[in-house]
């Protein structure tokens, strides 16, 4: 048996299914809310918003069917489906998907840093006067012009001179800029946080009692355990000597450790990814599909 | 059988079965209960035993990938801390992070309405630089957030008004995904000022975030089974939150999960009885 | 001058912040290079759209294989640029109802939202969410215990797949609490032997940071400058 | 504020005749409406309240401590404290301003709005559940802010960070000296050796993955250097190698490496410049890459050396589906899993790095692993020094020991400054 014929016969049920259940207006819409606004500090402006609504709440005032909202459910929906076409093999529909989303993201990250850095760092510090009669009204009014932000704009230029094809080299200031500050703050970081910081969690009592004097067993062969644990893996990170006799034994308890924890770590993995995925499904039959309806938006 | 051939077998039944796993239970809407492991328990009290009205920092360090895994944390985060009037001031490191911010709010203001803004939460949206922003917050709030995300200054929202640094808050929540994250705020935060942290992190990152436990970091929810688990700590906690099926986010993904791990296990066993039954027979042979 | 400023540079900007974290007085110089670093990454994503932006134009310009789906990939990149710069279909904030622009650019209901929720979020979410169906391949047929350490790891990631789901209360209810195997998982794989290699990791990785940070600082290390032109 | 004085004073008349008059109402009963009364008076002050200096700022900052009020108690629901009001004035006759809050149950604020060579006086006032004032409780005298030139919570951190740093210094200089340096084993590198050698005998070519970072990025650079290596062993066997990168520049420092090995082979060439190639930055799309090519070319050796994420488990399973033979190295913990499950051998963590330098055979690289290798000497030491104090005093408390201890972890590790 071929999975192909079950595939093909799979995606035509769901097709039928789609093609049924939209003709009865039963999936895939969405709606919207016009909301008022009516600002405090302005009493004679006020415009409309639109927000998210329930399919159930359909009939309440300001609640309408939303055109862009629905074409824009259908889309993530179809994009959905484009990308785990990817199983059946790399295909056009994946690819389309792909670059789109190669292009949107890129887009994306460049707007977010252009407002949040360029705007909200760079030019709230070299004008902030202009910047507070356009682009953010709320800085405060003692902010004064911040000459120093010239260093980072002509370094940012600097960086953008390795889009040009010749004198690469120019981007090497901004770039050893971001290389020194991020060599000084991370070593401070890891030394206080995973070096000092681990060594003083590992400092535990091998013998442990209880409140009432006795002997708490358990404890104490988990403190054991840890401890054996962490020299040993140590041990096993040893670079400047042979691993042989003792300190190869030792080395090799280390190495157990490091696999239980591997063994941890790919468990936890595929929790996660199957979550992931959850989520995916739980888009198409919920939001999209209307089959189920668990955060009773339908009913 | 033309199903496996020569002990391998088309990875497209795989992925069917796969696609029922995690399929069926979720049309089925299959759920099973849910203890509260003492970890997530120690979560739970980080943010219960506050006092009412304390200020906390939630930073929202993910993007659209990890939601399945961290949306249900971070919005049990938002209820919870809604339920106790913590304050809550809100912040990504993350570009993708900001509109996380958004649809919690969305939840604060459904839910808790008597959440004001300025006054009770503050949104600072996304702060560019990675772990160098938190660096400055804990040396200069307001050099780094002069201006909350609607362009409104910090200096004049009551929340905020006073803050010069974050160790003025009391608790820290981290709900991240990877760098910079959770480790990020350990190392740059947590650590150095002895500050309160607690985080919700994808179940990828929480084995190697243990090693902070208990002392850089009060402790930690592992992907959706921890956000399960704190979901019904609260619902334990404050019954009427079991009536809100959009506070039992996580609760819901557990019956995929059931399904999804049980086939991954039997996959690896089958997997390596055919292994080693294969290569008894070329030792044979 | 190609290489001795850059490592100069690099070298100053690292010790102010090692002083400033020792130094009260010096803090406000270390903030200020931190903020430097930040504008700097805000141009950094310039520099990776400028990229991206030359690198398909070039192949549209080739007719490189798959030239089509760069002019998508350029389209969807320029749209989603100039709707989000100028902020289309974002409302005013309502503390400052005068100011057209003082919205935010990812606004309820502006282009850029419908952009980032209808396109960006799925296709994002669901790329992660394929890794579920190759983990289930992949368990069928590379997860092989070929030696004790690949069986260690498996035994246990076998354990701790059951012991987070409800299969593992199950299977363990009768039990004590402290013999339940979530219960097990917690306390004994994930804070004993788990926390005991996460930290020996952490402790080597720290080390490693120190002494590259140390090389980039004294210039010993230039790797970063690429090579010679 | 007087009207509800006047009427507090009523309340308890009245409840006293009511108590009087009842002739069988118990003291409880009494006890009861006083309760119900009382949250509408104004809570019991604080008291003790004192300001001091921050330590290791640069004077901005003073800190208010008080001693909660009496009716400031988890028991007493509902609360009749709910906060503390900190107001500020800075002058003898001036008038006090409010400098911020804090909660129930907290009884330190740090005013960190503070200017050197200034004076204050703070006055705390405990609020109650409807915005009851009681009366506020001064410091006794004014104080003010001070700067510290050096962070002395810090001494401790700044030494040992010096000694570890000292360390790598001086390893580096013995190395640049000419002083030979021994580096254990490290089996992963056999098994790069044997993989090149099997490609050669089925005629099959060598995949080189170096990660999905960029050329700034510790990870990446510790793979290109293995590399070289591998570069060195396909010019010497005649294996076809290809490298497909996901950065640019990472592509133009593969092929400089590999062209180096080439020529120190002898076989400048073989080298072929597009067999380095240079594929996508874009994360799925540059493993979609990968893969495909590997199931169209078929390697027999696979390598993946670099920093990897969620892809590499997918460039695993591939290389495990067409029978290759894989071996990995990279630090990204989360993907370790994947790589010593899927893969014939891999380099975990910081064996990478060291396997990098051990190829390198660079003074300087040589040298730092012997320094970090101290590093953790002294690491060791400390947690072995620590548990042992640590035992002694769960099994008897030697006053001098518990001293030891609280020393060693609160400020030797931690931040107590050099003085306990």
């Amino acid at each position: 048996m071929k999975p192909d014929k079950v595939i093909a016969g799979i995606m035509l049920v769901v097709g039928l299914v789609v093609l049924f259940r939209t003709s009865t207006g039963g999936m895939g819409q969405s709606y919207s809310r016009e909301v008022t606004v009516s600002p405090a500090s302005a009493p004679d402006v006020q415009w409309s918003k639109y927000e998210d609504a329930f399919p159930r709440e359909q009939g309440e005032p300001g609640v309408s069917f939303s055109w862009s909202r629905t074409l824009g459910l259908w889309i993530s929906a179809l994009l959905t489906l484009a990308i785990f076409s990817f199983l059946l093999g790399d295909n056009v529909v994946y690819k389309l998907a792909e670059a789109i989303f190669l292009g949107v993201s890129a887009g994306y990250v460049m707007v977010a840093g252009f407002y949040d850095g360029i705007v909200g760092k760079l030019l709230a510090g070299l004008a902030p006067t202009l910047m507070r009669d356009s682009l953010l009204p709320g800085l405060p009014p003692e902010q004064q012009t911040n000459w120093l932000n010239i260093v980072p704009l002509i370094l940012g230029m600097m960086l953008l001179w390795r889009l040009s094809p010749k004198g690469g080299w120019i981007s090497r200031w901004p770039i050893a800029l971001f290389i020194g500050i991020t060599a000084g703050f991370r070593m401070l970081a890891y030394f206080e946080a995973d070096f000092v910081g681990q060594i003083q969690n590992t400092i535990v009592p091998l013998l442990v009692f209880a409140a009432d004097g006795s002997f708490d067993w358990v404890q104490s062969v988990k403190n054991l355990l840890m401890v054996t644990g962490v020299l040993s893996t140590l041990t096993y990170f040893f670079f400047s000597v042979e691993h042989t006799g003792v300190i190869h034994r030792v080395s090799r308890v280390g190495i157990w450790v490091l696999m239980i924890t591997f063994g941890v770590g790919f468990g936890m993995t595929v929790m996660g990814r199957i979550a992931l995925l959850a989520a995916r499904l739980e888009f198409l039959f919920d939001d999209w599909l209307w089959l189920i309806d668990p955060l009773n938006r339908r009913s | 059988m033309t199903l496996l051939k020569e002990g391998q077998i088309d990875r497209r039944w795989i992925y069917l079965a796969m696609l029922c796993a995690v399929g069926l239970p979720i049309l089925l809407q299959l759920t099973f209960p849910e203890i509260p492991s003492p970890k997530v328990l120690d979560v739970f009290d980080a943010v219960d035993k506050l006092p009412e009205g304390s200020r906390i920092l939630m930073a929202c360090d993910f993007d659209p990938a990890s939601a399945g895994e961290l949306e249900p944390m971070m919005s049990a985060f938002v209820r919870h801390c809604g339920t106790k009037n913590h304050k809550l001031i809100f912040l990504a490191l993350w570009p993708q992070g900001a509109p996380v911010i958004k649809s919690n709010i969305v939840i604060l203001n459904k839910e808790f309405p008597e959440y004001e803004y300025g006054k009770d939460y503050v949104n600072l949206g996304y702060q560019p630089g990675n772990e160098v922003v938190l660096k400055v917050l804990v040396t200069d709030f307001k050099k780094q957030c002069s201006t909350d995300v609607d362009g409104t200054s910090t200096s004049t929202l009551p929340l905020t008004r006073d803050l010069t640094k974050i160790q003025q808050l009391s608790l820290v929540i981290s709900v991240s995904t990877g760098n910079p994250g959770t480790t990020e705020w350990v190392q740059y935060v947590a650590s150095p000022f002895g500050m309160p942290m607690v985080a919700g992190t994808t179940a990828v990152q929480a084995p190697s975030l243990y090693a902070y436990i208990p002392r850089q970091l009060i402790s930690v929810l592992g992907g959706i089974k921890g956000a399960a688990e704190y979901e019904q700590a609260i619902i334990d906690h404050y019954p009427t939150m079991g009536e809100n099926n959009g506070a039992r986010e996580g609760l819901r993904r557990m019956g995929p999960q059931l399904l999804g791990h049980l086939l991954i296990v039997m996959l690896i066993v089958v997997g390596n009885v055919l292994y080693f039954s294969q290569k008894e027979k070329g030792v044979g042979a | 001058m190609k290489r001795t400023i850059p490592v100069l540079i690099a070298s100053i900007a690292g010790l102010v912040l090692i002083i400033a974290h020792f130094v009260p007085p010096a803090q406000s110089w270390g903030d200020e290079v931190n903020t430097w670093f930040q504008i700097l990454a805000a141009f950094a994503f310039f520099l990776g759209g400028g990229s991206l932006l030359k690198m398909h134009l070039k192949r549209i310009s080739d007719q490189q294989e798959g030239w089509g789906f760069s002019a998508v990939t350029l389209l969807a990149f320029g749209i989603t640029l100039i709707v989000g710069i100028f902020k289309l279909g974002v409302l005013p904030s309502e503390t400052y109802p005068t100011k057209p622009w003082s919205g935010e650019y990812l606004g309820d209901g502006g282009a850029l939202w419908w952009i980032y929720q209808y396109l960006f979020t799925p296709l994002n979410a669901t790329m992660f969410a394929l890794l579920a169906f190759f983990i289930s391949s992949a368990a069928f047929r590379a997860f092989r215990a070929k030696n004790t350490e690949a069986m260690i790891l498996l035994v246990t990631a076998t354990i701790v797949l059951v012991g987070r789901t409800y299969a593992g209360a199950f299977l363990t209810e009768g039990f004590n609490p402290h013999w339940q195997l979530a219960a097990i998982i917690d306390e004994w794989f994930m804070s004993v032997f788990n926390t005991a290699g996460a930290r020996a990791i952490k402790i080597g990785i720290a080390l490693g940071v120190v002494s590259t940070s140390l090389k980039v600082l004294i210039g010993t290390d230039r790797s970063y400058l690429g090579s010679e032109e | 504020m007087k009207n509800r004085q006047y009427w507090r004073t009523w309340a308890r008349a009245i409840c006293l005749i009511g108590c009087l008059l009842v002739k069988n109402g118990s003291y409880v009963t009494f006890a009861q409406d006083m309760a119900n009364i009382e949250p509408l008076s104004p809570p019991a002050p604080p008291s003790q309240v004192v300001a001091k200096d921050a330590p290791n700022d640069t004077g901005t900052s003073l800190v208010v401590m008080w001693v909660l009020s009496p009716d400031d108690r988890d028991e007493f629901l509902p609360r009749r404290v709910i906060g503390y009001d900190i107001l500020r004035k800075t002058s003898e006759s001036g008038e006090y301003v409010s400098v911020g809050e804090q909660t129930y149950q907290k009884n330190r604020f740090t005013d960190t709005k503070c200017e050197r060579g200034k004076a204050y006086w703070y006055q705390v006032v405990a609020i109650g559940p409807s915005g009851e004032r009681s009366e506020g409780v001064a410091t006794p005298t004014p104080t003010g802010p001070e700067p510290q030139w050096i962070d002395g919570s810090r001494l401790w951190f700044g030494f040992e960070l010096s000694i570890v740093c000292a360390a790598v210094l001086y390893y580096i200089g013995r190395a640049n000296k000419g002083d030979h340096f021994t580096i254990r084993h490290i089996p992963g590198l056999d098994a790069v050796d044997e993989a090149v050698g099997r490609a050669t005998e089925m005629g099959r070519p060598c995949l080189f993955v170096p990660g999905i970072q960029d050329i700034n990025d510790i990870q990446t650079v510790a793979g290109v250097t293995i590399l070289s290596r591998v570069a060195g062993l396909t010019a010497q066997y005649d294996a076809p190698l290809e490298v497909p990168t996901s950065r640019s520049l990472v592509m133009t420092t593969a092929r400089e490496t590999v062209q180096a090995s080439y020529l120190a082979a002898g076989r400048p060439d073989a080298y072929r410049e597009d067999n380095i190639y240079y594929l996508t930055d874009e994360q799925f799309g540059y493993v979609a890459g990968v893969t495909g090519s590997m199931m169209r070319e078929k390697p027999a050796a696979c390598f993946y050396f670099g920093a990897f994420y969620a892809e590499s488990l997918i460039l695993a399973e591939t290389g495990n589906s067409i029978g290759a033979i894989q071996v990995a190295g990279t630090a990204e913990s989360s993907q370790l899993p994947f790589f010593v499950a899927a893969c014939d051998y891999t380099l975990i963590g910081e064996e990478f790095f060291a396997a990098s330098a051990y190829l390198s055979k660079q003074p300087a690289q040589l040298g730092s692993l012997k320094g970090q290798d101290f590093g953790k000497l002294c690491g060791a030491g400390l947690i072995a020094i620590g548990c042992l104090l640590a035992t002694t005093i769960s099994i008897s408390e030697f006053p001098m020991i518990k001293t030891a201890l609280d020393y060693l972890k609160n400020n030797v590790l931690g931040d107590g400054g050099l003085l306990p």
